[in-house]
């Protein structure tokens, strides 16, 4: 396109910057996905000490596990979003050609801006019924791509001329790989998706705090 | 959480509060955290990049593919064959083809005149009287980006017997694939052996009948093929092949 | 993979026989298409001389459109899965590389059959709100992607090496081609998870029918 | 629709009849309707591709490239260039470049001798006394398959001046592409210009500087380029431009 040298060079230190970016961004999603770990074994622990035996928060957690539950599902479409838009930045602008893996997993996040974006709008926690099944499916292609890329000798030994789907386009503090970010893009999307809940209902249910949690928690098994 | 702050603007705020209270200004500080931190991390990502200076230029000895690439002025270069090209490699399902099924050993693969990274020249001649292997590599292949550094590690550790020489030939160069371009690779590998670049149309490559990435051709002082093997041949097997092929050469 | 040339030559075959099955399929989609605009003009001119003036079908209509509006999600269902299948089929039996809209338009399909199967399982006809959105964007891609197969000097006047997407991979009955058979999948869709209503409440307005077809209608707009 | 049937087994007729009678009997009927209609195509389907017989064989007339395609032995052959490639084409916006822009106007482009479908030989001599027009066509091309028919009408209408010869190069094939032979394609549009194969690595394009599909290089009596165009060129400006070519001649 006509590019200078240093334009070349400006585009690759582009490229450097929105990649870390994203990391650092996957990192954070990381970071969040282990809060909800540790808060569900929370859940579970003071669940097991309360009459009903059934996981729930500590009343104290409960505005923030609401509030959560009240921005999930805008966060939950930013997050597709971000994803969205970070992968056609990879493949339109940083020129990386998609693999057919990674299309399979476009496939699966490039509808959830649309899905996720409709019912934020539409407040409707339901969307978890449409969004969990897919995002599922593309964490599940992200861990095996993930993979193919950590273990290429698991799929083939050596290369022929076409380049494979286990090349690593990105790789940022020692873990972190496209199909990595990938995953936990659709990881964010199901948990917040499942975190979603009505802000009206629970209001309704205020002083049975603890029933709003189970009730998300039990549509996820 | 302080809930008692009622500064900031979420579009939720007017809807929900006749219902719930304080408890929206959960979610606005949950937001309003997640866009701080996010522009936080977007600022850290572009003076990181801005500043690096990617100085990774170690001490790095003479006279090794890893000082040629430092040098760089070209990723590929002409290459001449001189002789007859390799017998295709057979059909096996194992890496490391049994000699006995290897129609190549016992023959004699051409000489091969190419240049290197900076440009000096690097002839591959089987009849200089030493023992040798060639290793071809591809730098987007991510079974060559494996085994290179295992390979490094192996000569590091001077396994690499006095009487055996390796070369390496950086083939199947793409301009817009990963790892390019390969003098950074062999750069940051600190790659040793002297590394041929083959030609976009894989002339070496194809003189010495190269089935996959990566692939590897011994031969003994007397310039014949003993064997040959394509794949991420794991590092022990490639140093039992290699040491024998030294013994090999002290004993007769 | 060791085919003798009567193996390909039978392959050659196969794929006929599958892009003719699914152009006839094309047509039948067309085809209900098609009815379905001329019922849609009925609804309009016999709404028009009742007294609410909204549109509504006939009476003696009745019965058909709440049969299909009964069976559309799951007739839905089966126009992805129909589509995906093809789809597949043309690329990994067939071998046809799919070209970058092809892509973008699988992103939209793929999907639908996880949706509408779950929506068909949940006779969820408010799934309409999150798949119509997305077979319209592919509908778009679809009819973007047969006019430059048409008129391919719109895009370019000459063709470099790279084989372009307005090549023609199949033509059938002198009008379609796979994007022509992907916009009808996605016309059909959307129309089909406009139509459908659920039996249930449609069975509680048993004595006001004529209010059933303008609910769902409306909500087309 | 008949209402009163009770057949068959509607997944959903026990859960609604309760509520709603008679009426989940249509979506059974719908349902069953268009099952029945989808084998039916799928029989025809089957059918149809077995029977056809593709019996495409209408009268073509001798020694054109048609008649060649129909005893098609190969899609891609050895081509010999003799004498310097043509310039390269200038960077420009139209499909038909201005000869006073063009620094091959003028030039003598090389001797091509290659084979047609059949085997039979195709030689373009620029210095064999008569004008002519290489048209260079790719059969995966969607410009070159609007443009190819467009030609062939208006040679048939009888356009084609007597003191021109046409002549086509079919290049890039490309096996694993759509309207896959060339042969066939060629058949199919009847095409009666002589066609000569290009080698894989598209020699012969090269040696004429080519820039796209289709392209097209015309030239005079004394084997000189008089006009060279690349792309979908309307059919009234190629035929004006032919014309002149021929009067041009008949003139000199």
């Amino acid at each position: 396109m006509g590019l200078s040298a240093t334009g070349t060079v400006n585009k690759a230190m582009d490229v450097d910057t929105v990649t870390l970016f994203l990391a650092m961004l996957a990192v954070l999603g990381l970071g969040f996905l282990l809060v909800c770990l540790v808060f569900s074994v929370v859940a579970v622990i003071h669940g097991s000490r309360t009459a009903s035996k059934r996981p729930a928060l500590p009343a104290s957690l409960q505005p923030l596990r609401l509030g959560i539950g009240q921005v999930a599902l805008p966060l939950a479409f930013l997050v597709a979003l971000t994803c969205t838009v970070g992968s056609l930045y990879l493949s339109e602008v940083a020129k990386f050609p998609p693999c057919i893996l990674c299309w399979y997993q476009r496939i699966v996040m490039y509808p959830q801006v649309i899905i996720l974006g409709i019912a934020a709008l539409r407040r409707d926690v339901l969307v978890k019924w449409y969004s969990v099944p897919l995002v599922l499916i593309g964490l599940a292609i992200a861990i095996y791509h993930y993979l193919i890329e950590r273990f290429p000798s698991t799929v083939s030994f050596s290369c022929t001329d076409d380049v494979p789907c286990s090349t690593v386009w990105v790789w940022k503090f020692h873990f972190l790989s496209i199909p990595a970010m990938a995953g936990i893009g659709f990881a964010l999307i199901a948990v917040l998706t499942l975190l979603a809940c009505n802000v009206d209902r629970s209001a309704q249910n205020n002083s049975e705090l603890d029933s709003a949690e189970p009730t998300n928690k039990n549509e996820d098994a | 959480m302080n809930e008692q702050k009622h500064e900031g603007a979420d579009p939720y705020a007017n809807l929900t509060n006749r219902t719930t209270g304080n408890r929206p200004k959960t979610g606005l500080i949950i937001v309003g955290a997640t866009v701080a931190v996010v522009l936080v991390l977007g600022a850290v990502a572009f003076f990181v990049t801005r500043s690096e200076n990617n100085a990774d230029t170690a001490a790095i000895e003479n006279d090794t593919g890893a000082q040629a690439a430092q040098n760089a002025k070209q990723e590929q270069a002409s290459v001449t064959v001189i002789g007859e090209p390799l017998a295709a490699y057979p059909q096996t399902s194992s890496m490391v083809v049994p000699p006995g099924e290897d129609p190549a050993v016992g023959q004699t693969p051409p000489v091969l005149e190419g240049f290197s990274f900076d440009g000096s020249p690097v002839k591959i001649d089987p009849a200089d009287g030493r023992a040798k292997v060639v290793i071809f590599v591809a730098h987007w292949c991510p079974h060559c980006q494996v085994e290179v550094p295992l390979i490094q590690e192996w000569i590091d550790e001077g396994n690499q017997p006095e009487n055996v020489d390796f070369y390496a030939v950086s083939t199947s160069v793409k301009r817009d694939q990963p790892n390019y371009p390969p003098s950074k690779w062999v750069i940051k590998e600190g790659f040793t052996p002297k590394v041929m670049l083959d030609d976009p149309a894989g002339t070496a490559a194809q003189a010495y009948g190269l089935p996959g990435f990566p692939y590897f051709v011994m031969m003994d002082s007397g310039g014949k093929v003993t064997q040959r093997a394509s794949g991420e041949v794991p590092i022990d097997q490639f140093g039992t092949l290699v040491t024998a092929l030294g013994s090999q050469q002290a004993a007769s």
